[in-house]
């Protein structure tokens, strides 16, 4: 022990994603003392000019594994590994950042949040999120996974004069210590059993527990998958998740849908493939459940949205973020009957990706519509296309996609890919389940790009109009909304949105004429 | 490992170290059962600084000194008087407020002994002889703890200070009162 | 010592936060609930540390990390039920439910409305 | 260079559908030469890709697409006689249904988008036909469906356009759910999901669940190509503009159903009971229909019945295993069809009708649209399969091949279902031959005994309407070339594609087509006894009840043909007073009542489906007036209620939150625990 070095050696250029996100983080909040106020918006650039930075520090990391924070005694195991699942995750998670980035920089001006707080939080967020698919041991991975969600939870709360926004923080933070408090009693049962909180050492321990403890360390797996499963925003730890959508920021909301999402997941696939191995047929089971229960509770509350109340095209984005949540469980599950777990989970990373640039899109265009029509109802999207063409398009291209049918070819090889692992692993239930969801989901979402394109209601007809919209009892509409009509068009748009839309229609319409692009990563192992 | 040991060891013949574990451990529940149930909330607050403190007294017991002695510093010493002063920031009633528990208490009461029934049930089978040395090397002094920190635990004690900065960050930006930049 | 008991005493202080979690009507009592919680796990990784007597005191280590993750936690969850309390006037958690999507048409109209003056409030105080 | 040139063939009407739907609002006088040229183009190519390949060896051209999993998906092209010959049937009728279309609906505002989902469609009708992979046919397949129920849904300010897109939706959707599972279950057991690969995988034995998987492609194909007890949305769908149904609900998507049947079809030969299933699902369509196509009153509703009992004949020949038989009364069907269709659109236009009834009132309609006349006499005589018309041929290779399996000839197929479609054949023949007289004499032959001798001497139709006989049209000019032509081109066809029945053979599995003596003897007799039977029964008829009174609707008609269609459709409803003069009536005698409500099978699934999701609507009272949204109206009842159950959970109360993830969490351990 003596003979060993005393400080665990680093490599630098590994560690450099999440690192440069932090440094970036760092920057921002120290330049914002120096910037007069005016500069301000300064400083969301120099945080897209991070991240734009750190993705490209992924490049370097692409000729295969390397691995640092090494144990220097006592066996080989690392706390940090950049394998090709991680710089996979840590492209999405730096990605969906920057396209939250994109989305941000107008809304933090209009909002009057402040700036450098702002963009610190998000990037200290993102550069948790990069840690933790690159996380080899539990301690990490808890830490990586409160540096994740810490920084969100004042994110929420941060249009600091709303009642909704601080009420979705405070129901976040409590759903979030919640979680943490139950998955870190699992990892003290796991570390119980096995004796360590390396993934490695956990994995070869659980083969050999002694007996009185097995079923200690059966619950300790499952409830250190809570945790997770929270972040995925999993049936029944999904509730935080309609109403912090709606008060947050949307920008916010979209960055918790993705990278909110990824972090979850990259979780899960590392705590149950590395590290649980032992136990696919516990985990396996479980998640399959999850996924099921997920699917369903996200795709019928979608369905039963009104598009007519009041912050429903947000809600339902929210619901059909649980729902897509269902279809990311399902290869997991499928990993747990598996012989080969790494094999399986690249179909959700694939899904994920495809995921990620559709979903940041369709939040885009609702935070293009949100600004003339703040309460973002669905029926005030009636007649986009007439207003504003592209917009229109867009948003019915990320639906379409989000519902897995033409053109958005991508959304439906996607799910064929989930579909087949859970074929594949003999969960027939699972699969019926699944294909009946994503008949279900069709309906929500082509009702929405319907809206798109359909025709203006009459302006006199306008209460009429609220009430066809879906309203149960008739009741007035605001004239707001009739007065807004057309309102869309006349705000013009802000250049950092319209990049934002641009970009992941760009990479839709690109996954879509060659899907093999993330496809990939569904065959074969990633580890 | 020790786990021959323990069958020598009954549950009736119980050492000294394990009888002050357990009466420490008792009073640290009674106050805990107290400070989630009374209606004063400021006495809630302060059974929780007993509670938080006889968990210090137990990590002494168990050779965790380092550990405790953190215990002591940032719970009983910056926690609680933290959440002391919400409770004042917030208006909270001094004396008994009737209201103090919500609609929810009997599902609570019902998911929490469930969980109660479950954990223990599994606890006790898991561990019922299992036998724990203390008279080895001492475990948990600040020398002990400190090395392994550095030497294996240094990437998430590195992440942890990201992390306590987003939360000060956090914390002053939301508590701030609106002012400064749209003035 | 027998491991079972702080083992049992971890979980059943558990218990008794997951109770003052759910049962609790001021957001300050719930966040003390949550902090009984994560003392009990506390208590078992430092147990179940000198009992595997580890010598990468992983679960010391994970108790250092918990501790410092609960303070962050508490700053930051106290400023959060500060903002809702300057917002509202209330700090109860049960309180907080204009986030619902009510089923009835109309009342959803209303928060939007309510909504809407906190913000144009906002904007006089601004302007 | 074949391939390219295919590849070609479904590529230009999608993008010139694309560039419609773009152009539509900002240049919307692109939209015609937008709508015709690509499909055009495409069918000259589809001419060219024929002729190259001729009846030679099948060729595959593939380029993976994806190279995930077990089985790779790929985007694949299979060219032989079964592809090449439905494309340019497909592109036939899309390029008259185009042209007729840029006349039919000249004066809509919503004609852009209307042609740039037709053009969709058809490229998605192509690629169903080129694709030599089960994933690609599936997207071809979804698209069609989503084109069609917008297409079906065009008036959508008429409560008849909009509850009949939704039930095609509903109902399709419903067999589309087996379907997919059918697909994925027939790619895990071969392997692949190339239609060579399975084909490949049946011949050698590796499909283990053959039964199960043909039953469940079944529902796909029974709700797509209208079968019983599938078929209900067919005739509803008559809603749409009548060159839709011209080109989607005769010649087209229906067909794709009976299509996938005969190229998957040696996997359908590995299980009897499969086949069992499909005659009597084809013997059930075959009768019933006929049935019900002789009480209708509308005529696009007997030409829809009608349609589903020829797609009847193409499944009893694909239960006899023929599929050379299949596709050639496919050919010719989609031929003769599509041509009535768009006759009866220049009819509907002419009589401002679309009721028999109304139009039996009305004298002069063979003078005044001579072309429909003919054009449909024809198309009629193809119908009821007549000697030497088209449907005379691909009707007796149908019975030939049912002929061939009674006698038992076929070792995979059952005497007893050749003995099914072959009686259900015969006797539906009969009915055809009946219901077509009947159309044919109600539209063409009104009022038979006062050949207009003066206007006061029509009071029928005076009080008919105030249109055509207060202020008759001696030169008839309303329709316009584009209306006509087409109506020419289709007729050359139905009258002689006959003639191919020597050449067909090599283009698809070699067994010969040509009629039978006793087959043919049998059906030409039973056609003309029902030719006769109706033809006296009519007689009969109309004298007794010459001025029978008859509410009808008339449009004006100065407004264009689709504008008349379209009040037509919105009033079909207040036509349907049973008329005594009716020859379906005296022949139908008691059935006639059901039979013109279809059997009452729409009450069925009425009462059992469409009801309680009304009364779940109804509550919330949800009334928007856009086509799609009110899919959600048809939504089913579970998913409705699970939804209530979600969101009435989402109470907005944290801890009640927390209670529930708490709770999940103890329930897991428990079961975890247990499970240890």
């Amino acid at each position: 022990m003596s003979a060993s070095p005393l400080i665990q050696s680093v490599d630098w250029a590994a560690v450099a994603p999440p690192l440069i996100v932090a440094a970036a983080g760092l920057v921002v909040l120290v330049a914002e003392l120096f910037l007069p106020e005016p500069r301000k918006p300064l400083l969301g650039w120099v945080s897209v000019g991070g991240l734009v930075l750190a993705g490209l520090s992924l490049i370097p990391l692409l000729d295969g594994d390397r691995t640092t924070f090494c144990l220097t005694a006592g066996g080989k195991d690392c706390s940090y590994v950049a394998d090709h699942f991680t710089l996979a995750v840590q492209f999405l998670v730096i990605g969906g950042a920057l396209l939250t980035a994109l989305l941000s920089i107008h809304a933090v001006e209009e909002a009057r949040m402040p700036a450098g707080e702002f963009w610190f939080l998000l990037l200290s967020s993102a550069a948790g999120a990069a840690l933790l698919p690159a996380s080899r041991d539990l301690a990490t991975l808890v830490v990586a996974l409160e540096v994740t969600s810490l920084p969100a939870f004042a994110l929420v709360g941060l249009r600091r004069g709303d009642r909704l926004s601080s009420e979705a923080a405070l129901k976040f933070f409590l759903s979030s210590v919640t979680a943490t408090a139950v998955m870190l009693l699992g990892v003290s049962f796991v570390y119980a059993a096995t004796g360590s909180l390396h993934l490695g050492a956990i994995s070869r321990g659980l083969d050999h527990v002694d007996p009185r403890l097995v079923t200690l360390a059966h619950i300790g797996a499952v409830l250190t998958l809570v945790g997770f499963a929270f972040k995925l925003a999993a049936v029944p730890f999904h509730f935080w998740v309609p109403d912090t959508y709606v008060g947050a920021p949307l920008p916010v909301a979209a960055y918790l849908s993705v990278v909110g999402k990824a972090a979850g997941f990259s979780g899960l696939i590392v705590i149950t493939v590395l590290g649980f191995g032992p136990y696919a047929h516990v985990w396996g089971a479980t998640l399959a459940v999850l996924a099921a229960l997920t699917m369903t509770a996200g795709n019928v509350a979608a369905l039963r949205q009104r598009p007519a109340n009041a912050h429903s095209a947000v809600r339902l984005l929210a619901w059909s973020s649980v729902g897509q949540a269902g279809y990311l469980l399902v290869p997991l599950a499928a990993a747990g009957y598996d012989d080969k777990p790494q094999e399986v989970i690249g179909a959700t990373i694939a899904y994920a990706l495809m995921y990620a640039a559709v979903n940041l899109g369709a939040f885009a265009v609702a935070a293009l519509v949100g600004r003339a029509h703040p309460a973002n109802r669905i029926t005030d999207y009636r007649a986009l296309f007439s207003e504003r063409p592209l917009a229109a398009l867009s948003l019915g291209f990320f639906l379409l996609c989000l519902a897995g049918l033409p053109p958005g070819v991508i959304g439906l090889f996607a799910k064929v890919a989930v579909f087949r692992t859970a074929v594949d692993a003999g969960l027939g239930w699972l699969a019926v389940v699944m294909a009946v969801n994503v008949v279900v989901a069709l309906y929500y979402y082509l009702q929405w790009t319907a809206l798109l394109f359909a025709r203006r209601e009459p302006v006199e007809a306008a209460g009429a109009a609220g009430a066809a919209g879906g309203s149960a009892a008739g009741g007035p509409v605001p004239a707001a909304s009739a007065d807004a009509t057309g309102a869309v068009a006349a705000l013009p748009v802000p250049i950092p949105l319209t990049a934002a839309i641009v970009t992941a229609l760009g990479l839709g319409v690109v996954l879509s004429g060659a899907p093999e692009l993330v496809l990939r990563f569904a065959t074969g192992t990633l580890f | 490992m020790s786990l021959a040991a323990a069958a020598s060891q009954g549950f009736l013949s119980p050492s000294g170290v394990e009888i002050a574990f357990v009466l420490v451990g008792i009073a640290t529940l009674g106050a805990a059962v107290v400070s989630v149930t009374t209606k004063q909330l400021v006495h809630a607050a302060l059974w929780l600084v007993v509670a938080l403190g006889g968990l210090a007294v137990e990590y002494l017991l168990l050779t965790a000194e380092f550990i405790a002695w953190v215990q002591v510093l940032i719970y009983v010493g910056s926690v609680v008087v933290l959440l002391l002063f919400g409770l004042m920031l917030t208006k909270a009633p001094i004396g008994r407020s009737p209201d103090a528990d919500s609609g929810n208490r009997w599902a609570a009461l019902a998911v929490a002994v469930a969980a109660a029934a479950t954990l223990v049930t599994v606890v006790i089978d898991a561990f019922r002889s299992t036998w724990l040395d203390l008279d080895g090397a001492v475990q948990g002094s600040a020398e002990v703890t400190g090395i392994s920190l550095f030497r294996h635990w240094v990437l998430p004690f590195e992440a942890l200070s990201v992390l306590l900065l987003a939360a000060l960050v956090g914390a002053i930006v939301l508590s701030r009162i609106n002012r400064g930049r749209e003035r | 010592m027998h491991l079972v008991y702080p083992a049992v005493l971890a979980a059943l202080l558990f218990c008794v936060g997951l109770y003052g979690v759910l049962a609790r009507r001021n957001s300050i009592l719930v966040l003390m609930s949550v902090e009984l919680m994560l003392n009990a796990v506390n208590l078992n990784l430092v147990a179940f540390d000198v009992w595997l007597r580890d010598a990468l005191h992983g679960g010391q280590a994970l108790t250092l990390f918990t501790i410092t993750i609960a303070a962050a936690e508490i700053g930051i969850g106290l400023s959060i039920v500060l903002l809702v309390f300057r917002n509202r006037g209330t700090a109860d958690v049960d309180r907080l439910t204009d986030l619902v999507d009510s089923l009835a048409h109309g009342t959803d109209n209303a928060s939007d409305d309510g909504r809407d003056t906190v913000r144009n409030a906002d904007g006089k105080a601004a302007a | 260079m074949t391939v390219t040139l295919a590849v070609l063939v479904p590529l230009l009407p999608f993008l010139g559908g694309v560039a419609g739907l773009l152009l539509g609002r900002v240049a919307p006088g692109y939209a015609r030469p937008l709508a015709v040229l690509p499909t055009l183009f495409s069918l000259a190519l589809a001419v060219t890709v024929l002729a190259r390949q001729g009846s030679g060896q099948a060729i595959n051209a593939a380029t993976q697409l994806t190279p995930t999993g077990a089985q790779p998906i790929d985007l694949s092209i299979h060219l032989d006689g079964f592809a090449t010959l439905p494309a340019v049937l497909v592109g036939v009728v899309a390029s008259c249904v185009q042209i007729y279309s840029t006349g039919y609906l000249r004066d809509d505002p919503r004609y852009p988008s209307y042609a740039a989902l037709v053009s969709l469609f058809t490229s998605a009708m192509l690629l169903v036909v080129y694709s030599g992979d089960l994933i690609v046919l599936l997207v071809g397949w979804e698209i069609m469906g989503i084109c069609s129920y917008f297409l079906v849904g065009h008036y959508w300010e008429t409560e008849a356009a909009r509850s009949a897109s939704i039930k095609a939706f509903l109902v399709t959707k419903l067999g589309d759910v087996p379907f997919l599972f059918g697909i994925f279950a027939l790619a895990d057991d071969a392997g692949t999901f190339r239609i060579q690969g399975v084909l490949d995988a049946a011949r050698t034995g590796h499909i283990h669940h053959p039964t199960l998987i043909a039953l469940l492609l079944l529902g796909g194909v029974a709700g797509k190509s209208a079968q019983f007890p599938l078929h209900t949305w067919l005739p509803d769908a008559m809603a749409g503009p009548t060159p839709v149904s011209a080109l989607i609900h005769a010649a087209t998507m229906v067909a794709a159903g009976v299509y996938l049947v005969a190229r998957l079809l040696p996997v359908f030969l590995l299980s009897s009971a499969a086949l069992a299933v499909l005659a009597v699902m084809a013997a059930v369509t075959m009768i019933g229909s006929a049935l019900c196509a002789l009480a209708q009153d509308d005529i696009k509703r007997v030409l829809a019945y009608s349609t589903i009992g020829q797609l009847g004949y193409m499944t009893g020949a694909l239960a006899v295993g023929d599929r050379g038989a299949a596709m050639f009364h496919l050919l010719t069907h989609g031929a003769f069809k599509a041509l009535l269709f768009l006759g009866a659109g220049v009819v509907i236009h002419a009589a401002g009708t679309n009721s028999l009834t109304a139009m039996s009132r009305m004298s002069d309609l063979r003078r005044r649209i001579p072309d429909a006349f003919w054009t449909m006499t024809v198309g009629l005589a193809a119908l009821a399969a007549l000697f030497p018309f088209s449907g005379f041929f691909s009707k007796e290779a149908v019975l030939r091949a049912a002929e061939t399996a009674a006698e038992g000839h076929l070792h995979h197929v059952p005497s007893a279902i050749g003995w099914t479609v072959l009686v259900a054949g015969l006797l539906t023949a009969m009915l055809t031959a009946a219901y077509a007289t009947r159309l044919w004499l109600r539209t063409f032959m009104g009022s038979a005994a006062p050949a207009r001798p003066t206007a006061a001497e029509a009071p029928t139709a005076g009080e008919a309407g105030s249109g055509p006989d207060v202020e008759p049209v001696p030169e008839h000019t309303h329709e316009p070339a584009a209306m006509r032509w087409p109506l020419w081109v289709l007729f050359i066809p139905a009258l002689g594609l006959g003639t191919a029945v020597g050449v067909l053979p090599d283009y698809f599995d070699g067994g010969s087509l040509s009629p039978t003596l006793i087959t043919s003897v049998l059906g030409m007799g039973l056609a003309l006894v029902g030719i006769l039977v109706t033809y006296a029964a009519w007689r009969a008829a109309t004298e007794a009840h010459l001025r029978a009174h008859v509410a009808a609707v008339n449009a004006a008609l100065d407004t264009d043909a689709a504008a008349t269609e379209a009040i037509a459709v919105g009033a079909r409803r207040s036509v349907e007073v049973p008329d005594p003069a009716d020859p379906g009536q005296i022949l139908l005698g008691p059935l006639h009542g059901p039979a013109a409500h279809g059997f009452h099978l729409d009450a069925v699934y009425y009462t059992l489906f469409v009801r309680p999701v009304l009364g779940a609507a109804s509550l919330v009272r949800f009334l928007d007036r856009d086509v799609v949204e009110t899919y959600v109206r048809g939504a089913g009842l579970a998913p409705r209620l699970l939804g209530t159950v979600v969101r009435r959970a989402q109470t907005g109360n944290v801890q009640t939150y927390l209670s529930a993830l708490l709770a999940g969490a103890v329930v897991l351990a428990v079961l975890v625990a247990v499970g240890a």
